[in-house]
């Protein structure tokens, strides 16, 4: 069963602390080269899972493979993981040169070749000056990229992310995703990221895995979890939706009608009318960034308008968010603002194309 | 209010001068030419620091105190520093009960304990020994290190040991190449903490030490109850500066250290 | 590894049982009907706590005692959260000396304090007295009261206080509304250290305390030197019960009277 | 001088601490029941103007006005204002009506008086059934909520909220913002807001205030400073922007040319021109968001396009964020993801309206 193309692979995986179960069946692979994220709230079994995959908390049931090779019971020390956490971690008692070839010390290395990889390490992490320095005399940021090097100066089958760039303030925490992104494209190591930042998720991974009470809720490319969620977990968890129980109409011509509970009927495609899988019964799910607001009703032909009141205005810069009324119930939606953001109390339509009424089975997770 | 503080201030005042004025006299008094110590002082002089290093009862006094004091530290120490390593990184049955008991010995008044050991011993039919003194030290001291070591070791982040661990190093690797670096200031406050403690004791030492044996509190203790000496000055300055000035070197030397290392980088 | 942590494991638990031990074959002892103590104990018995009762020494030396021990508790009380008030909430020159030298009575050897108290005293002229004794006892106890209701007091949000005066109460209001009732913790903490400090003190009162007169702690000093009876363990027994039992009580209370409040809710 | 429209005046206000100006010459004005917003980076100065206005801070030159009255050294407690601080300093010893009722306990109003006011606000806030627990059986939300119940029952003349938000998590924060401001609204008193957040800033003020280094560096309403901003700091504070030197050129028909110093020519408008005050050299702010990215060269009157190359695509959900490449020089590009977003290495145009070419005087700040 075990692929040697996948350089992580969780069969059955479950993880149990007396009563309570972190984690619940988990299967996954992450394959060569990839950047594999786990994305979630905390508590969704996330950063147990990827500890599991680091030897630093045991396996209930199941089996890990890293390369193949079944490692359940093999100590974090003969893994050959690199390892980031969330406060750097680095040795303070060390200088950034010992910190980076600290790992190497315990591979036999000779010490020519421990100085060449270090100050690589060091130029690819763009800090090629700090080699004397210690942890504290760095920033925050700098820190991370040293932890960074550390990991990566192995040369480790898999490079093991735990919420990296949390500890770091919003504009640093952008620039090193960038970083990060490249560093790990330029390696090609097999990469696991856990976060709970949505932004992060969608910007890194090449497989997106959503947690949530240690299920598995999706898993995919990002594009495909955020424009087809599995789950309203998903849906919700991932940007705004409008999330609304609705029966199945019959399929007419190109679109098929989905009659909401509030009353108004909106189109979907085939493609989402497989997934009810027969049942009248659904939720659709509208994302607020999906709905095209206008003081024109702008039907056409797989486009339904609904009218309806704006109650609230959010102005936010290049978008605003609206609560608009309709027939009693607030719809929400964001909008990128062209000229002006729509007025509090204007008259409006809220245009919703097919493609973007998705469906979930049933009228209850 | 502003009337209120004010009262507050004086307060503060008069109490810190309560505090220092006796300790800061006698270290001027120690210094004074005269017999009688009275102000304004007559002169500066060693003479009673000479006479202490001439009164060989004080120096008996102050090598005995010195080796109890040494030898309490050593052991104090290494077992503290076990029992807090114990304590912070294994998980065993009854853990929390016994780091619960471990707060109690501080609590519990010096004179049971003295007193309590002292019964145990008799109890056990045991005669008083040096060895006993300093077993009634290590007693005394120990949880102070405990404490001390345990503090700082909680402060180590785990995932400090745990990146050590996934970069190849062995677990016990690990504890020698970053756990230990990390809880050395604080294993060497703890001795040194278990050193002032056991110089300065007197409760414990006099229900425990063997006839002929003197410490230097219990040495002060005795001139004092046969007449006033200007020695006793001296012997008070000495004692303050064992027990505040030389921590404070301690301290002062590691903090140099940390900061030339620091000082190091380009 | 895993050997290693056993040689921790036997080590922690020896070192409590050294620790235990003597207390806890004191207190049993304590109720051995035997005269002379030995194990196994032979039948319980209150007859050593009698004999405690019947002793007028002891009852006069536990009064002494209680005396002490209230007085300094009140008297260090009330300075010492006069002075962490100063210290935390007030700004004036010298305030980081002082601060700093808060730290130093507690590293101050005993033995020191006591001696120079007591020369400072003769330098004065001024005869030993109960007064003395009490005044020297507030000397000792009061930077733990400092020390323990500044700690509480830093961890009082300012914003807590400032948001009261924009309600609009003054400065007075706002103390007695506000930052009193949330320090008194607190400061019954600190009363209840500073009663047990002075009622376990040997070494001050040793050196401080009139002819004639006795506390408990210098009284069981004084009858060890004559002979071993079994009325010290019931008296250490009592000894322990006043200074664990009583502020894990009063702990205790304080506890289920916190609870009471926050169940009151619907 | 003083208008008794204004909540809050201050005139040629300054704070010094010893050599350090904390605040250095300030003027505004909070008129009656709008909402202004502080908004800055930490250690700009817009707490310590919010500390000046409450009376927690001396003011060490200038003139504080409430309603009109000169205040500068009325002690706090007499200034009627109502405080919310980031942290909800309720009184963790009284019950939540005790904490509401604890302002008008000084007010002199009676007891059947405060019943009645209390649960009036704690319906405002909705929370009506928490009045007999304590603080810490509340969770961080309902705390803020009860800190802003226990500000307004007094009936301040101006409410003054210290970060309020910035405690709670990313969700329930939305939802306090909306919540914040319906209240507000439904009282109409006039409020200081301070912040670092920009988006809260932008969804909820009237006026906007800008502040770095103890200096007002823009002030305006929301729309007006985000699309207008009047220093290259506020260009970069409030969301991503190009900022590239340039020099005019001479007016010709209904634009202005721009030759920016990286080679390309852009168009701006005369209301931008104005700006720059016969000055030739200028900076042109070409927000992220403005630029238009697509495969077709789309330029029409008014509307540049610069041919680049995508060399790094952040996929954001709705949105993707672009570094692209053009004469050797990366621009930041925000767009919306219409079916797929553009793929690295492409090879692209951007475009850029005249009227999203914003000009700043001079060559430097």
């Amino acid at each position: 069963m075990a692929d040697t193309n996948n350089a992580v692979e969780l069969q059955n995986v479950v993880k149990r602390y007396g009563e309570f179960t972190a984690v619940k069946r988990m299967d996954l692979t992450v394959p060569d080269n990839s950047f594999v994220t786990f994305l979630g709230p905390s508590g969704c079994g996330k950063t147990t899972t990827l500890r599991m995959i680091a030897g630093l908390t045991d396996i209930t049931e199941g089996d890990l493979m890293i390369r193949g090779k079944r490692v359940n019971s093999l100590p974090i020390h003969k893994r050959n993981l690199g390892l980031v956490f969330q406060n750097y971690a680095l040795f303070p008692h060390k200088t950034i040169f010992d910190n980076i070839a600290f790992g190497l010390k315990y591979r036999k290395v000779s010490k020519t070749d421990i100085k060449d990889k270090v100050n690589k390490a060091l130029d690819l992490v763009q800090l090629p000056h700090v080699a004397d320095r210690y942890p504290n005399q760095l920033s925050g940021g700098q820190q991370q990229r040293i932890a960074l090097a550390r990991a990566i100066v192995i040369e480790p089958d898999v490079l093991l992310l735990d919420e990296p760039l949390s500890a770091l303030d919003a504009n640093l925490r952008e620039e090193m995703r960038v970083e990060l992104k490249r560093i790990q494209r330029e390696l090609g190591v097999a990469t696991v990221f856990v976060t709970h930042d949505q932004s992060e998720a969608l910007a890194m991974s090449d497989k997106l895995v959503v947690m949530n009470n240690g299920f598995v809720e999706q898993e995919g490319a990002p594009e495909e979890v955020y424009n087809n969620p599995a789950s309203a977990f998903v849906a919700d968890f991932l940007g705004h939706s409008n999330i609304i129980a609705a029966n199945l109409g019959s399929p007419d011509a190109a679109f098929t009608q989905v009659a909401l509970e509030s009353g108004e009927t909106l189109l979907t495609t085939d493609e989402q009318t497989a997934k009810a899988k027969g049942s009248k019964d659904v939720r659709a799910v509208i994302r607020a960034e999906k709905i095209d607001l206008s003081e024109q009703n702008g039907a056409t032909d797989g486009v339904i308008a609904i009218p309806g009141k704006v109650k609230t205005v959010d102005y936010l810069g290049q978008q605003a968010r609206y609560f608009v009324e309709a027939n009693g119930r607030d719809w929400q939606v964001i909008n990128p603002i062209d000229a002006h953001p729509h007025q509090e109390g204007a008259d409006i339509f809220m245009h919703i194309a097919a493609r973007n009424c998705v469906l979930l089975p049933g009228h209850q997770d | 209010m502003m009337s209120g503080w004010s009262v507050i201030r004086i307060a503060t005042i008069l109490v810190y001068l309560f505090l220092f004025a006796p300790v800061a006299v006698v270290i001027l008094l120690a210094f004074n030419a005269n017999q009688f110590g009275s102000f304004p002082i007559e002169g500066f002089s060693f003479r009673w620091f000479e006479a202490l290093w001439n009164n060989d009862a004080i120096v008996r006094a102050f090598k005995t105190s010195l080796l109890l004091g040494v030898l309490t530290a050593a052991i104090s120490t290494t077992l503290g520093t076990l029992a807090a390593l114990a304590m912070v990184r294994y998980d065993f049955p009854g853990k929390r009960t016994i780091s619960t008991l471990l707060v109690a010995p501080i609590l519990i008044p010096e004179v049971v304990l003295a007193v309590a050991l002292l019964l145990f011993l008799q109890f056990l039919a045991m005669p008083k020994s040096f060895g006993l003194l300093l077993m009634g030290h290590v007693v005394f001291t120990l949880p102070f290190v405990v404490l001390v070591v345990q503090a700082r070791l909680v402060s180590i982040r785990r995932d400090v040991e745990e990146a050590a661990m996934s970069l190849g190093a062995t677990p016990v690797q690990t504890f020698f190449e970053v756990t230990l670096p990390l809880m050395l200031p604080a294993v060497m406050a703890g001795m040194l903490f278990a050193f002032t403690i056991s110089f300065d004791d007197i409760t414990g030492t006099l229900f425990w030490k063997p006839g002929g044996v003197e410490t230097v509190p219990t040495q002060i203790f005795a001139m004092l109850r046969n007449s006033i000496s200007p020695e006793i000055n001296a012997l008070g300055a000495v004692m303050v500066i064992f027990t505040i000035a030389l921590p404070l070197v301690a301290a002062s030397i590691a903090r140099v250290m940390a900061m030339r290392k620091a000082g190091s980088s380009k």
